[in-house]
């Protein structure tokens, strides 16, 4: 069986789980993406025919939900903390730097897919502000140059193409 | 809804209405016309636009005469300074938030928003005017979109899934970028449920969907209540 | 655990059972391996106490327990040993060896390592986190044994649900979720509907940014939310229970998920609870980032599966929420407060806080502040004590300015207003909202200005789009204040900025939008001359503004 | 203010297409009436260069869209008692300001007005004025006493908002002001 039809096996079984009712949409939207990385709108379709949901209606939910990510994310995600806690703590400085060693706006990817930079509001690791998490890894009161670094870490040599 | 009769004080004057009635349609049936725009009856009440407030005495809140049912007793203020200031903000506020430039849009002389601003005396935004570029989409045979132009008053989205049944039109993203879409954000001619059936044309209190071709107050001529009551029932049978 | 069918009565036996297996131990190693300190490296410092006291050859009279935060998340990892409650601070696996071997082996705590901070314990009162660091979440013997689940049991075998309602309503609780409505009254509410089925939403959609309290609540003690659950369904008449939760919470998730298969394996939830033939079970719903759906009827939106869009009250969702059916909202903080009233009565708990702001509430403390970290205090404390004697005042020498509580749409207060008690009356006076908890304390090194643009920008993104005063108006606001912080604004500003605030907070539909502004008028109120300062003299006294202008064109 | 001495009225054109002032001259007949309370003492259908001190009234018709503008309406402002925005430009920037939609649109209105759109000498000219970043409407730029919306507004409300100025009275925009 190849991968494709193995996660679309998974993605079934998840929306059975469910007796594939419409108020499982969310839970449905969830997997999906844990299972594909993303959401596009090929499995958008997919799911709105499973559900018997209109597809705008799929897909306005998909987009009124941050979390949803529809386009495939870089290889390596840099994730800053804009909440509170981390904004007063100087976070936005430090996302300056980044945006602007590697040419990338908040929210973007470099064209070659190999870094994105997000950030969310709040991981609720307040008391360590501010926090920045690289590739799941979580750096706590960070600073540029700690920051910095660790990207440089996690790229290996390869410096990615910038716009 | 219940056949009793709810008694209660629009403007001072004492109306009667059957229980569970809004307080926007109590006032309409009594003479008193109170400004909406994302009100339509004959679709679900939205509550959106604001444009509806009305103070209700004993509560320092505002309440959207569009989805507050009547309660016996109750006295409803429309008209007051403090009111109408509010309607003129939530004109100004849609006025500024789009491109909205009346000489060069096909809905001159037929849209609610100009004319609400025109009634109001909304002379000037104190917003500075945003000017957009969200996407026009004309690839439907005869229906174009002006996102442009949208109030995001959600007529069409109603109209289409409450009336029509195939809930083509539907809102992606939220807030400030929340724009009308068709089925996954398709390209209107690639829409696999649209019926072309131009309701979403006919309840658009603005330019933003249109019938390329048609003047639009041609499109709009007809009661847009009576169409689609007329249509209501007509399913029901 | 292997047991599927208790009674009333083996709840007892259990709790009995698992005191004593608890009193074999001379000593109790509590490390918290909640969200706060994994990333300090908890996980790694658990694994070196296990192995020192193995080591050690301690195992038999000190046991090892993985717990949730006892709230000192500044000086994580904690640690705390038991009995007399000795912290530890900044434990690294390195110093678990040498901790275990002298306060264990010896007996003699090692006072370097110790947390030295008395007041920031002296002043709270701790009811909802009664277990929170001193339990392991993922047993639930471990809550048995505190005298979790004995208010259920007392619910099902001596009160009516009109008698649980009553007790509740007698204690005075009001909703924790921000707005401060009377929990006993909506409770009463929902028994009256009369449709059914009747559902519970258990809030945990914790979106202020710079909250953490119910996240740390359901990592450290997710029995006492379920066992709230359960009284509710109890006194309201409902068979099932939806825990909303966010999506960015994995640990807390993770535990819950645990908590609700150990409740449904030992009957606790499912068909027939304790064999007495109540039913009740809770599904888990994953939030996906969106403030809004803190709201109460865009929660039930987002529980059904569709956009987080706030609609029109009424119909209130004690008549018609959850597809149409009578729905008891409630945050998890509510609930967890829940248990002890029924143990202990409602006069009991009336007598906690103030009498109009009855019990305890939880803070995040987080900004400027010395002790970062979870507190929970008695209503009616004041601001000062909150800041400087639990919060230890301001760090590094700077001197404080503002104290912003309520979250995104709260309020700043100037020190002024220090005196000020915290409940939700005094609060709402003032311009500021309890929301959800959260308490951030800003130095002479924060802008006010900024900080007002800093929360409306979260607003504008977070705003659902449904009405026009949030969505169109927020942006506006936005707009004014890129002008202020961008020296390209105009003394007339300030009047649009006032009256786009008033505008969007009489005019909005939900909660959202009403509370958005409270930050800009807020500063208006208590600031201007900082607005002032910007906007005429082109100067930001924090040195924050006026930077970035090149950048951005 | 002695019967004999009229009220001094300027009317000025900035970016918009003059159809305000020739709605203005669309009051036909009651122009005779104005006339006997009013002078005219600027406007761009009379040939005087400087713009003159102590004006009572002063319509302004268009968008400010480059710096010789806003140093006229500057101007204007500081020599005149009652300043009105004439016109849907004057007063949301209309049509002249649809470019602000577009990052950098001075330099790329030029462009595409010169080079793009034209077959013959394709060059942005030097020696037009500095068009600003972004078109404003009046009451961005200084501060405007009366507003009179309309693409263009209709003759019977510019009497009408002048003829209550004239009385002493404070015009009542409502039912008066249509954009479009």
């Amino acid at each position: 069986m190849s991968t494709d039809d193995k996660r679309r096996l998974a993605l079934e079984k998840s929306m059975k789980e469910h007796n594939y009712e419409e108020s499982a949409l969310l839970e449905i939207l969830h997997r999906a993406q844990e299972i594909y990385g993303y959401l596009d709108k090929e499995l958008l379709m997919d799911i709105a025919q499973s559900l018997h949901l209109p597809p705008s209606h799929v897909f306005g939910v998909a987009t009124f939900y941050s979390y949803f990510k529809l386009k495939r994310p870089g290889q390596h995600v840099i994730t800053g903390c804009l909440g509170t806690a981390c904004y007063v703590k100087g976070v936005d400085e430090i996302m300056r730097a980044i945006e602007k060693e590697y040419n990338i706006k908040r929210g973007e990817s470099t064209p070659d897919g190999k870094l994105s930079l997000l950030v969310t509001r709040c991981i609720g690791a307040c008391a360590m502000a501010p926090a920045i998490v690289v590739d799941d890894e979580m750096i706590a009161k960070a600073t540029k140059e700690v920051v910095l670094q660790k990207i440089k870490e996690v790229l290996g040599g390869d410096k990615p193409e910038s716009r | 809804m219940g056949d009793a009769i709810v008694t209660l004080k629009i403007d001072g004057v004492e109306v009667h209405v059957p229980e569970g009635t809004m307080i926007l349609k109590a006032a309409k049936d009594n003479g008193i016309i109170i400004p909406t725009l994302c009100n339509l009856e004959g679709l679900t009440p939205y509550g959106g636009c604001r444009l509806c407030l009305v103070e209700i005495s004993g509560s320092p809140k505002l309440f959207a005469a569009c989805i507050t049912p009547v309660s016996s007793g109750m006295e409803v203020t429309t008209q007051s300074e403090k009111l109408k200031e509010y309607r003129k903000m939530a004109v100004q506020l849609l006025l500024a938030e789009k491109s909205h430039v009346c000489s060069v849009c096909v809905a001159n002389d037929h849209c609610e928003l100009q004319s609400l601003a025109n009634e109001l005396g909304v002379d000037h935004t104190m917003f500075e005017r945003n000017f957009t570029k969200e996407e026009i989409d004309s690839t439907h045979d005869f229906l174009v979109i002006d996102r442009n132009r949208c109030i995001l008053c959600t007529r069409c989205i109603r109209v289409c899934d409450e009336i029509e049944g195939v809930h083509t039109l539907d809102l992606r993203m939220r807030g400030k970028d929340a724009q009308i879409i068709m089925d996954l954000d398709n390209k209107w001619v690639n829409s696999c449920s649209c019926t072309s059936c131009r309701k979403c044309a006919k309840v658009c209190p603005v330019g933003a969907i249109y019938i390329e071709g048609e003047p639009v107050g041609h499109t709009k001529h007809k009661e847009i209540a009576e169409f689609i009551t007329e249509r209501r029932q007509r399913k029901c049978k | 655990m292997e047991a599927t069918s208790l009674n009333l009565a083996d709840i007892q036996k259990i709790a009995e059972q698992e005191v004593d297996f608890e009193r074999a131990y001379k000593y109790r190693i509590n490390v918290c391996c909640s969200s706060g300190c994994v990333p300090l490296g908890a996980l790694k410092v658990l694994k070196a106490f296990e192995d020192a006291v193995k080591e050690l050859g301690v195992e038999k009279e000190c046991k090892v327990a993985r717990t949730g935060c006892p709230g000192t998340c500044a000086v994580g990892p904690a640690v705390m040993i038991e009995p007399g409650d000795y912290l530890y601070q900044n434990v690294t696996p390195e110093k678990a060896r040498e901790i275990v071997r002298d306060h264990v082996v010896l007996g003699l705590p090692v006072k370097e390592m110790l947390y030295k901070n008395e007041a920031f314990y002296k002043k709270q009162q701790r009811l909802v986190l009664r277990n929170a660091g001193k339990i392991d979440p993922q047993r639930i013997q471990d809550y048995i044994a505190m005298g979790g689940y004995s208010a259920i049991v007392k619910c099902l075998a001596t009160m009516t649900p009109q008698g649980v309602i009553y007790e509740v309503s007698t204690s005075g609780l009001r909703g924790r979720g921000g707005a401060g409505f009377p929990t006993g009254q909506k409770w009463g509410l929902v028994a009256r509907a009369h449709s059914k089925p009747k559902y519970i939403v258990a809030n945990l959609d914790e979106g202020d940014p710079g909250v953490f309290a119910n996240r740390t609540l359901a990592e450290a003690d997710p029995h006492a939310i379920l066992e709230g659950m359960l009284i509710a369904a109890y006194a309201i008449g409902a068979e099932k229970g939806y825990l909303y939760i966010r999506s960015e919470y994995p640990l807390a998730i993770q535990t819950l998920q645990k908590a609700i298969a150990q409740a449904r394996s030992i009957s606790l939830l499912g068909d027939n609870i304790l064999e007495t033939g109540f039913k009740f079970d809770v599904e888990l719903r994953f939030g996906a980032g969106a403030f809004v759906a803190g709201e109460e009827t865009a929660i039930l939106a987002s529980v059904e599966g569709r956009r987080a869009m706030p609609r029109p009250r009424p119909p209130y969702p004690a008549n018609s929420g959850l597809w149409g059916k009578p729905t008891l909202i409630q945050n998890v903080e509510t609930l967890a407060n829940i248990p002890l009233i029924i143990q202990n009565g409602g006069v009991w708990f009336s007598k906690i806080g103030t009498p109009r702001c009855t019990g305890t509430k939880c803070f995040s403390l987080t900004g400027k502040t010395k002790n970062p970290g979870l507190i929970e205090v008695p209503m009616g404390i004041t601001l000062r004590e909150v800041v400087f004697d639990i919060g230890g005042g301001v760090p590094e020498g700077r001197k404080f300015k503002a104290v912003l509580v309520g979250g995104p749409s709260g309020g700043c207060l100037p020190d002024t207003l220090l005196e000020l008690p915290v409940d939700y009356d005094s609060l709402t006076r003032v311009g500021a909202i309890m929301g959800s908890g959260g308490i951030v304390v800003l130095d002479d090194k924060s802008c006010m200005v900024d900080t007002a643009k800093f929360f409306t920008e979260f607003c504008v993104d977070e705003s659902c789009g449904r009405c026009t005063p949030c969505r169109a108006g927020l942006i506006r606001i936005k707009e004014i204040f890129d002008g202020i912080t961008q020296g390209d604004a105009r003394v007339e500003d300030i009047t649009t900025l006032e009256k786009a605030g008033v505008y969007i907070r009489d005019a909005s539909l939900c909660g959202l939008g009403q509370t958005a502004p409270n930050p800009v008028l807020t500063t208006l109120r208590y600031f201007k001359d900082e607005y002032l300062e910007h906007i005429q003299d082109k100067k930001c006294r924090a040195g924050k503004c006026f930077k970035n202008k090149e950048e951005e064109v | 203010m002695q019967v004999t001495e009229k009220t001094k009225v300027a009317t000025i054109w900035l970016s918009g297409c003059s159809g305000c002032h020739m709605s203005f001259l669309d009051q036909d007949e009651l122009l005779l009436e104005l006339a006997k309370k009013i002078k005219v003492v600027y406007s761009p259908i009379m040939d005087i260069k400087k713009f003159p001190e102590n004006v009572d009234v002063t319509l302004i018709e268009g968008a400010v869209a480059n710096e010789e503008q806003l140093e006229m309406l500057k101007e204007a402002r500081a020599q005149t008692k009652i300043l009105i925005a004439l016109g849907d430009c004057a007063v949301t920037g209309n049509v002249t300001a649809l470019r602000n939609a577009w990052r950098d649109s001075d330099k790329l209105a030029l462009e595409k007005a010169y080079v793009e759109n034209t077959d013959k000498n394709a060059q942005v000219p030097t020696d037009v004025p500095k068009l600003l970043k972004k078109v404003h409407p009046l009451h961005q730029v200084v501060k405007v006493d009366y507003f009179i919306p309309g693409c263009p507004p209709s003759a019977s409300v510019i009497n009408y908002v002048l003829t209550e100025l004239l009385s002493g009275r404070t015009p009542n925009m409502e039912g008066k002001s249509k954009y479009g």
